[in-house]
């Protein structure tokens, strides 16, 4: 029935109560390799179409029955072989399974415009089928480094220019017209706001300042605020270095100016 | 300085040797001439067709590819230029190239789509590794609830496989005629609900 | 399978080209080509020789250096090569533009003097970009405590706005609302800096 010994107490799998001690007769393969072939397949459609080949069927015309059986005992020795088992392939069975009762079922006679059960899965292992073969030509297709090399020659010594950024003179004085007016208006909403005080920012600084860790100088300050937050943000800074409570490290000229707190 | 054609043709070997097989389009190569040197296009694409005539029969041989044109070694030297390189070519899964020929023939394509056809769920990493080669790219999202991102292939795909365009594919093998297909179901239909319910019975 | 000649030249063509420049060997290429294709040291140089003749006026040279033989692009074709490196021209940041316009319209000034217009830090990098391009310079300190540095713009800078000098900065219309615009900061700067000290006591 099966090359693989039956006496082997090696049960593969129990269907409907019965233990399965042999592979579905198409699998020769010694159970070793058995993992490496199931993990070979790409999903249930995979699956269900090496079946099919294999066995010289219609894909047009499945024996749903047969071909439901033999999915389930892949199926159960899958998980047998503790082979971590995509939901897909349980959705699949579910789909055999009421494609087979829906086959069952007498045709009314009325209803002649019925699709055959099957149609849906045929048309999903057509579908697939054309896409495995469009995937197979592909990667037979000439591609870089494997059939097709590319050409060239040594650069000679150059001198690489950097160009400058375009910058339009106008643009130059729109910027500064910015600017002035975004500090103007910032300046306005500066009078509804209520008056910002170095020793509440003094303390919101303290705060915020995580422990022992240098944070930007610039983080200290929000746009929003205008000069006037600036100013005052800046003068707690000031404040804070006097008493010690802060220090401010510069690496470099122009580098990035960093605060920290001084610890305990 | 205004240069004769003759030149342009040197300037243009010499700059896509330089390029080194990544390849150039025409309205770069242009471009790269500078503005006193105007040339029609169509001028341009001869003294580039000169250039790959001079190269029949030899080592190498210009080709036109969907991002421009490249200098690529003659295919049949493959096997003695394939020596050059200890590495082996790289080898991708069925899952990646399933994915990819799915992104190459039904773009756009989310991958809820993808996932509909092949069967299973596509892993984050296929189409991750997809994009990290710039194979794929996402061109947008779909107008339906979660709108999912819409991936079709790039220019580097096409100029990997040597493509000029998506449409010099191999065409995707026919499927059997679904009419007749159908036809031929419904006349088994009912023979095979009566052999069913044998088979199944037995 | 024996080779010929005619054909060694071929496969040495398509190999120098797909080691892009990096120099080959004879011996390496005679390695190649496998045992059964013994050549002498000799005969291969002559393939050689002939295949460099055959590259002569053209766009690439095939060169002998130390370490073997490459193909190299022909030297008086590097101001045309070298545009292929050449990188695209940046657009600057509105804060660059900002901090830009500031030195050129107020110079000479320090780096805490633009802050205070723009109510923000400025970044070094923004500094050190400028003065990279040579756009902006130190002329000096202020002599203020930390003495900073007073930035002013440069003659390139004047270059490339093809100005004669500062004074021929635009003075648009824009300009007289800018004036007025720093009328009232100054007019501000004299409220606020009461007001800071109210804070201050308070």
């Amino acid at each position: 029935m099966s090359e693989i010994d039956n006496n082997n107490t090696n049960n593969y799998a129990t269907i409907k109560g019965e233990p399965v001690t042999a592979l579905p007769k198409d699998l020769y393969i010694p159970p070793e390799a058995l993992k490496v072939f199931l993990e070979a397949f790409e999903g249930p459609l995979d699956l269900l179409l090496y079946m099919i080949k294999k066995q010289n069927l219609d894909v047009l015309d499945i024996p749903i029955a047969e071909i439901t059986k033999q999915y389930m005992e892949y199926v159960e020795i899958m998980k047998d072989v503790h082979l971590e088992l995509a939901a897909e392939y349980m959705v699949m069975a579910v789909m055999l399974a009421e494609i087979k009762s829906r086959m069952l079922l007498p045709k009314p006679v009325a209803d002649e415009s019925e699709d055959d059960p099957r149609a849906e899965l045929v048309r999903r292992l057509q579908e697939y089928e054309r896409f495995k073969q469009a995937a197979e030509d592909l990667d037979k297709m000439p591609r870089i480094n494997r059939d097709i090399f590319l050409a060239g020659a040594e650069m000679p010594d150059i001198e690489i220019k950097k160009p400058l950024p375009e910058v339009d003179i106008q643009d130059l004085c729109f910027a500064l017209k910015d600017i002035l007016q975004r500090a103007e208006m910032y300046e306005h909403h500066q009078i509804e706001r209520e008056i910002l005080s170095t020793r509440a920012r003094m303390v919101q600084i303290l705060v915020d300042l995580p422990a022992d860790k240098f944070v930007n100088f610039e983080a200290l300050f929000t746009l929003e605020e205008g000069r006037a937050g600036v100013i005052v943000t800046f003068t707690a800074v000031l404040e804070l270095i006097r008493q010690t409570v802060i220090e401010m490290v510069q690496a470099e000229a122009f580098g990035q100016i960093h605060i920290k707190k001084i610890g305990e | 300085m205004a240069i004769e054609a003759y030149k342009v043709k040197r300037i243009f070997e010499g700059v896509l040797m330089a390029a080194a097989g990544k390849p150039l389009t025409v309205s770069y190569l242009a471009q790269l001439l500078g503005k006193e040197n105007e040339f029609e296009n169509k001028a341009l694409k001869e003294i580039l067709k000169e250039l790959s005539e001079d190269y029949r029969g030899r080592g190498i041989t210009l080709e036109e590819v969907a991002s421009g044109y490249r200098f690529q070694v003659s295919v049949d030297l493959s096997p003695w230029v394939g020596k050059l390189w200890e590495e082996k070519p790289a080898r991708y899964s069925r899952a990646m190239m399933e994915t990819l020929a799915l992104i190459a023939y039904r773009q756009p394509i989310t991958r809820a789509e993808i996932e509909e056809v092949r069967g299973v769920a596509v892993s984050s990493n296929i189409v991750r590794t997809l994009i990290d080669h710039e194979w794929i790219k996402i061109a947008g999202h779909k107008d339906v609830p979660g709108r999912p991102a819409l991936f079709v292939t790039t220019n580097k795909f096409l100029d990997y496989f040597n493509l000029k365009s998506i449409k010099e594919l191999p065409t995707l093998k026919e499927l059997a005629d679904l009419d007749k297909a159908a036809v031929q179901l419904e006349l088994s239909l009912n023979e095979n609900a009566e052999t069913n319910n044998q088979t199944e019975s037995g």
